[in-house]
């Protein structure tokens, strides 16, 4: 069954399983262009597989991913991500033998000014201070800050950000929330966000889908979303 | 034409051949295992073994499988002591840097060998005679150290399996502060990982002694023998080196046989390359993948 | 380095000596240098040679060829009028090129690889390349004894000897190669080797390894019920080999160029320095000890014929004169290789003693046939 | 202290450069022929040094065969010049091509692995290809070795020479681009760089095939110095050993660490060998040991650390 | 009155030569439930660190029931009956769910693990179905789990929790805080716990401490935080420098 071409990254019977677990199972998503859609479901429903069936980190099983129309099911990793496609980790994943500043140096920027680019979005995380710090030594919150960064250099389309407010300070939390809206209005960027900080999520999203063992359970406005009683359920322990 | 016989004695060779690869890989493996260390080293800790054998035959008169009696213990205790006063340091380090360290242990040891004992290859005189089993003829000394190899690796395998220590050592591995905070002390466990590592390699360098004799560098080839090993085991895993030794000791001898001896270990050295090209994580290890950061 | 300015023409003469200290042949080294030693000071106690005094000068290559390479630059910087290289051909190749320049002869011993000697006008191999005459001669007599089998460990003297046994001394006898092969270095395990051999059928068996290879390879024989009736062994002429093998070791053969008891050129004296040198147990003066003597001797041969230490003129006199010295007469053909002195064989009788069994003008006893075991 | 300009600056760095190549190329008038042999001897320690470090150093991938393409080169080199009659830097030309060739193909295979795997393999494999050649008796000549013409003292200098600071300059040129911070990302989290839009594997392909063919060339270079080949002499892992240590002594993944320690270590081992020669091996361990326990990240690191040198990249 | 169960005082100490903490006071009595709330980079992880003696004060001390512990190892603490969940490598990745537990339970006796076990699955269903799955296989919060119910297994007297909230979902999250509760109430338990997500923690808590660069700049009860203001002063102005 082919779903027509809707959103900026459609999602089509996307299924992965390991061993006997079905992680992804017949997912089928969309994302509209410029939206910001939020990405929530129990831990363990499949939303970090997903995103890592996307970037290419792993392959499907079986269905496909389509990037403004393109199928980009089986590329690898960076040709996903010169394609305008970003991501972000769970757990930072930052070059830690190397300063702040080279650690957005080494992205593959198509910004001509590279320059630019590290100041713009260094002094936006408030790393400046740290510019010629090695990252490994940034506390747990900073590294997601940099890790964001990184991701912005590479002037994505589409941003994936996996858990960006887990263990980041309240005020930050507003600020990357506040950039997110920015980048959306100004920039015309997309945005798919998985968190666990339902208020948060709530009220930067569009959307919200909800994934559930692996396939999308509904996909509405978060406060449709927040009333329906499987959610309260099972997620909020309402 | 297919000699029975021929085949009986080519395996019987090679499974006895097996058990002393067995000794010479397994402490490696569980080095690794549990600090992620490659122990270089270990060729020079496999002479030890065999020196000290050769010294209390030649000095003292004691009978080499007897003295298995002072080289378990007193390999242990160079292990133990040489985790607390090197190794330590490099744990969790970057990969390059215990391999250094190791490497830099195995050339003192080695010279330590060439000064005391001189460059010559020791053999020993011993339990030379034959036995004939059902019209394949072993040697007495072959018999008695692979039959060494096999024993001494049940008793491992009983212990790390079973004793609470066995997880312990490889929870260390794993998560080495993450241990402390469970209430396990990591360097100890480190230092009697080593130790045992040592002992088994000082088993095996006495097994290897009464076999085949033992000169200051002759680990290097027990080392490279025993990567095959490893590697075409799985990194780290003991069942997969026990596995890998009996494979790799059978081939050797059957392709010495057929091929000759630097075919053998063409095939060996080059054919691990392959290995890993179908099974990255050889037969029994595991891939290192962090999807989940 | 400790080498000051040069020795040539002055009124001492000057020898280079490269020998391996230290690395992996450095047991071998103490042997070469107390040979060495042995001779500079016999020179010395009968006064120099024709009064010129002489002086040695001993580098350790550390079994390296690099090091051994800077050497031999060193020697042809300072020009030393004679230079010798104890052991391993790779070294002794690595040092020709900068002696050849200078024209200085280079003699080497404990190098037995002939091949790489073209080229070089001023390199000389003093250890005679293995002929086996003894064992195609024995082989030759006895029928029960023609099928051989031949193995050999890789390293280049070895296998340039299996092929002259091969290709020479078994046609030559009479003799059917059942089996021919080389093993690695760091071969331990004989079994298969002894398996293919026994299958093919051999009844007597040439090996050209090292001593702790022939220790690994004649109980793997044992074990294996495998019982040739005659076994030659390069370099099975050590003590130790006795010790190790035991009963084993009765009627194992072993070719060699030099025995304590030769009465050849200057061997008392050499013997008695020697001991008076290194008196210790674990040092004896071997076959090694005598070709180092040897390669000595022969310079002062030339020396003495050309009446000067001249690089060209020493060069002349050794391609075209005989030599005599502790292991017999020595003589060099075109390229420079021994082929003065002769090899003999000798067989171990029990686990201490060993006879000279061929050639039959020098042997001390007789062959052993088939050995017992 | 006095007022230097930075030394990670261009301008400085080839300053030194020009100026160091001036005055060792008066080595063939200055120098006895042993002490030039010395010197290049040098030399060639610091191009393998160098070119290991461009490797492992930069992307983290840590190999121990180098030998594997110091033989090969060496082998390559010497057929072109035996069978072919090449003239010896025509069939430096065709090495290149061959140790590119190889080293792309068994990059491919062997950097799908990673960490002690890959450092392992890549032992493994020069040990065997060792035993290739032994195998290769008809053209190779196995154990019997061959032979070439040698160089001479001055060839070989300046060849050495060429090659060294051939490889200093690519080292700094890299370093310092954004292409070397590429090759550190690679050692730092190579699925994390693929997610950011670069291809790992094309940088550290890259830099194995740079690693092997400066290897190579230096190791072709080294049997025409000596103007012999046996597999025991270019397979060495002894040379093998003396390169890495000369990385770690000078410092990881520096620009100027290996030229530093080949500068003190070769000399130190030339001392050494002719004082304590029995003990060298001893203290190369000791030295070994010490390093890696008081100053593992080798001398450039640590003097940066103190602050006598710029934490820069062009260092 | 009583000494309190753990007492930080006047701590100083830092990575190589740089001071994180620089005058650090705290404390926790027997039976509280404290927060330790600061913006990222400010010490949070660098107190719980130097409490477990995996760095060692420069200057002040820490007691720990009175006794000082400044330079005690981890492993002997563990065995006083402290309990540590670090923010990040907080499980062993290649163990399955029920060995890690098992490693969490080191120091207790075999007969006890099993009734602790049992209890803990039930906390955590997810956990219950995947007693054999390797750890670092699972979900990022089903690896959280894993995290808790191994420091909670060993039945410490202080728990050391370094963001507990982080990754799970929110009904986990109000699980483990109302566990904790069940837990204090019946066993009479401590709990220093570090958080971001700062209402919950702030409904869950007696006491909070604010640190700020090194420093503790505010403490007070829980409830006079949740409804004052003065905590946006202290401490949402984003991330400090070090
Ligand atoms: N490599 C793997 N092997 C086995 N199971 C896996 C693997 N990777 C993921 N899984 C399983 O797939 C399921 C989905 O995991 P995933 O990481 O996608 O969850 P998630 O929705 O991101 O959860 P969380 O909110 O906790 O991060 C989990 O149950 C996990 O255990
Ligand atoms: N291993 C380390 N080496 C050097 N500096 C470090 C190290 N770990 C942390 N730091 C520094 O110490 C400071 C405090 O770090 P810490 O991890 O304690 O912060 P935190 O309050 O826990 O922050 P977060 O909420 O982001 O986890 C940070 O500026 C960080 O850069
Ligand atoms: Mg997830
Ligand atoms: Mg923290």
């Amino acid at each position: 069954m082919h779903t027509r071409h809707m959103g900026i990254i459609d999602v089509v019977d996307l299924s992965r399983s390991f061993g006997g677990q079905q992680a992804v199972d017949d997912l089928t998503m969309s994302v509209d262009s410029e939206s910001i859609t939020g990405m929530i479901g129990p831990n363990g429903s499949g939303k970090t597989t997903t995103f890592n069936l996307i970037t290419g980190l792993l392959q499907p099983d079986s269905g496909r991913v389509e990037f403004r129309g393109t199928d980009i099911t089986g590329w690898k990793p960076y040709r996903i991500a010169n394609e305008g496609l970003g991501r972000t980790f769970q757990q930072a994943r930052v070059f830690d033998e190397m300063t702040l500043e080279e650690n957005l140096r080494t992205v593959e920027t198509p910004d001509d000014d590279v320059d630019e680019a590290v100041d713009r979005w260094l002094s936006f995380v408030e790393l400046d201070d740290h510019r010629h710090h090695y990252a490994g030594n940034l506390s747990g919150g900073q590294q997601v800050l940099l890790g964001i960064a990184r991701t912005l250099m590479l002037d994505p389309d589409l941003i994936l950000l996996d858990e960006p407010f887990a263990g980041v300070n309240p005020g930050l939390v507003d600020d990357i929330a506040a950039l997110l809206e920015r980048l959306r209005t100004e920039e015309g960027k997309t945005v798919l966000v998985v968190d666990h900080e339902i208020d948060e999520i709530s009220s930067l999203c569009d959307e919200l889908v909800v994934l559930v063992d692996g396939h999308q359970l509904l996909k509405d406005e978060p406060s449709v979303v927040r009333e329906d009683d499987r959610v309260r359920e099972s997620y909020l322990g309402l | 034409m297919v000699d029975v016989t021929i085949i009986l004695s080519l395996l019987a060779s090679g499974l006895l051949l097996a058990g002393v690869y067995m000794l010479t890989s397994m402490g490696m493996a569980l080095v690794f295992g549990v600090m992620e260390v490659v122990n270089f080293a270990h060729g020079g800790l496999i002479m030890a073994g065999g020196y000290i054998t050769y010294w209390l035959f030649t000095e003292v008169g004691v009978d080499p499988i007897l003295s298995l009696v002072v080289v378990i213990p007193a390999m242990f205790a160079v292990g133990y002591a040489a985790q607390w006063v090197f190794v330590e340091h490099v744990v969790g380090e970057e990969d390059l840097y215990s391999l250094l360290l190791t490497f830099g242990l195995l050339l003192v040891l080695e010279s330590t060998f060439r000064v005391v004992f001189s460059t010559e290859t020791v053999t020993i005189p011993y339990l030379s005679q034959g036995v004939d089993v059902a019209s394949i003829g072993l040697s007495l000394k072959e018999v008695a150290s692979g039959g060494i190899g096999f024993v001494v690796t049940g008793v491992l395998f009983a212990f790390l399996s079973r004793s609470s220590l066995g997880q312990a050592i490889r929870a260390t591995s794993q998560a080495p502060d993450l241990a402390e905070a469970s209430g396990i002390n990591a360097p100890r466990i480190r230092a009697i990982t080593f130790g045992v590592g040592s002992l088994l390699a000082g088993i095996g360098g006495t097994a290897y002694f009464i076999s085949y004799g033992i000169s200051p560098i002759g680990g290097r080839h027990l080392l490279l023998i025993a990567f095959v090993v490893i590697v075409l085991g799985g990194m780290g895993s003991i069942k997969g080196a026990g596995v890998a030794a009996v494979l790799i000791g059978v081939f050797q001898t059957f392709a010495e046989y057929y091929a000759g001896s630097h075919r053998a270990l063409l095939v060996m050295y080059l054919g691990i390359a392959v290995v890993l090209l179908v099974r990255p994580h050889g037969l029994f290890g595991e891939p290192e993948d962090r999807l989940h950061g | 380095t400790a080498l000051s300015g040069g020795g040539g023409g002055g009124d001492s003469l000057t020898i280079g000596i490269s020998v391996p200290l230290s690395g992996d042949f450095s047991n071998l080294g103490s042997i070469y240098e107390t040979a060495f030693d042995a001779w500079e000071q016999n020179v010395e106690d009968s006064g120099g040679l024709d009064g010129t005094s002489v002086e040695l000068r001993k580098e350790d290559n550390q079994s390296s060829e690099s090091q051994a390479s800077e050497i031999a630059s060193q020697f042809a910087n300072d020009e030393v009028d004679y230079v010798v290289n104890a052991y391993s051909s790779p070294l002794s190749r690595a040092m020709a090129p900068a002696l050849e320049d200078a024209q200085i002869p280079l003699i080497t011993t404990g190098s037995l690889n002939y091949e790489i000697h073209q080229g070089f006008d001023y390199m000389f191999m003093f250890e005679p390349p293995l002929a086996r005459k003894g064992a195609g001669s024995i082989l030759s007599q006895h029928d029960d004894g023609k099928k051989v089998a031949a193995l050999a460990v890789d390293l280049g003297w070895a296998r340039l000897s299996q092929k002259r046994f091969v290709e020479q001394v078994a046609p030559d006898n009479g003799l059917e190669v059942v089996y021919s092969a080389t093993h690695a270095r760091e071969t331990t395990d004989f079994d298969s080797f002894m398996l293919r051999a026994k299958q093919a059928g051999a009844q007597s068996f040439v090996a050209t390894n090292y001593s702790h290879h022939v220790v690994n390879m004649v109980r793997s024989m044992a074990a294996r019920n495998f019982t040739p009736k005659y076994v030659d062994a390069q370099t099975a002429t050590a003590a130790s080999i006795g010790n190790d093998l035991g009963s084993l070791v009765e009627g194992l053969a072993a070719p060699t160029m030099y025995m304590q008891q030769f009465d050849t050129a200057g061997n008392e004296e050499f013997l008695e320095t020697f001991k008076s040198i290194r008196s210790s147990e674990e040092i004896s003066a071997d076959y090694h000890a005598a070709l180092a003597y040897g390669a000595l001797q022969t310079f002062e041969g030339a020396y003495a014929n050309a009446g000067s230490a001249e690089g060209s003129e020493l060069q002349q006199q050794m391609m075209n004169s005989e030599f005599e010295t502790v292991a017999g007469t020595a003589s060099f053909n075109e390229n420079g290789v021994q082929d003065g002195i002769p090899w003999s064989l000798l067989q171990w009788q029990d686990t201490k003693s060993k006879q000279l069994v061929f050639p039959e003008e020098r042997a001390t006893g007789d062959v052993t046939w088939p050995k017992p075991w | 202290m006095v007022d230097l300009p930075p030394i990670d600056d261009r301008r400085t760095f080839y300053g030194i450069i020009v100026v160091a190549a001036l005055v060792l190329a008066t080595g063939p008038v200055s120098l006895t022929p042993y002490g030039m042999k010395v010197v290049y001897f040098l030399f060639m320690y610091a191009a393998l040094a160098y070119a290991w470090n461009f490797l492992s150093g930069y992307t983290g991938y840590g190999t121990f065969g180098p030998f594997a393409f110091i033989g090969l080169g060496a082998y390559a080199t010497a057929v072109q010049v035996v069978y072919l009659n090449l003239a010896w830097p025509l069939a430096l030309v065709g090495t290149t091509a061959f140790v590119a060739v190889f080293a792309l193909v068994l990059g491919v295979i062997l950097l799908r692995i990673s960490g002690i795997y890959f450092a392992i393999a890549t032992l493994l494999v020069a040990e065997g290809l060792r035993q290739g050649v032994l195998i290769e008796t008809t053209y190779l000549k196995g154990s019997i070795g061959l032979n070439v013409a040698p160089l001479t003292n001055t060839e070989a200098y300046f060849a050495f020479m060429v090659l060294a600071f051939a490889c200093l300059v690519l080292t700094y040129e890299t370093a310092t681009s954004r292409f070397g911070l590429r090759m550190l990302a690679v050692r730092e989290d190579e699925q994390a760089l693929s997610t950011i839009g670069v291809n790992p594997l094309r940088y550290k392909l890259s830099a194995f095939v740079v690693h092997g063919v400066l290897t190579g060339l230096a190791g072709s270079l080294y049997a025409l110095s000596l103007g012999f080949l046996f597999p025991s002499t270019v397979f060495s892992i002894s040379m093998t050993i003396t390169l890495i240590l000369l990385v770690v002594l000078g410092g990881i993944g520096t620009v100027w660490g290996p030229a530093l320690g080949a500068l003190i270590l070769i000399p130190t081992q030339e001392i050494l060998t002719q004082n304590v020669s029995d003990y060298h091996m001893l203290a190369f361990g000791v030295v070994l040991i010490v390093l890696i326990l008081l100053m593992p990240e080798g001398l450039v690191n640590e003097l940066q650390e103190r602050g006598y040198l710029p934490r820069s990249r062009g260092v | 009155m009583t000494d309190p169960l753990l007492d930080v005082d006047g701590v100083v100490a830092g990575y190589n030569e740089v001071p994180v903490l620089k005058d650090v006071d705290l404390h926790v009595d027997r039976g509280e439930v404290v927060g330790l709330i600061g913006p990222n980079g400010a010490g949070k992880s660098t107190v719980f660190k130097t409490v477990m003696g995996y760095l060692s004060p420069w200057e002040g001390e820490i007691r720990y029931d009175g006794e000082r512990v400044g330079d005690v190892q981890p492993s002997d603490l563990v065995k006083l009956g402290i309990g540590y969940v670090p923010q990040t490598q907080n499980t062993f990745p290649k163990m399955d769910v029920m060995e890690n537990l098992r490693m969490g339970a080191y120091t207790v006796d075999g007969s006890a693990f099993e009734e602790r076990a049992e209890d803990l699955l039930e906390l955590f269903p997810r956990l219950d179905e995947r007693r054999h799955q390797q750890v670092r296989t699972m979900s990022g919060g089903e690896q959280k789990m894993v995290a808790v119910a191994r420091a909670l297994i060993a039945d410490p007297d202080l728990v050391l929790f370094d963001e507990p909230s982080a990754g799970l979902m929110p009904k986990y999250v109000q699980q483990v805080f109302d566990r904790i509760g069940t837990i204090r109430e019946e066993r009479n338990l401590t709990f220093l716990i570090i958080e971001q997500n700062v209402p919950v923690l702030l409904e869950n808590t007696d006491r909070t401490y604010v640190l700020r660069n090194g420093e503790v700049v505010g403490d007070g009860a829980s409830e006079r935080f949740l409804e004052g203001e003065e905590l946006g002063d202290l401490y949402l102005g984003g991330s400090t420098s070090a």
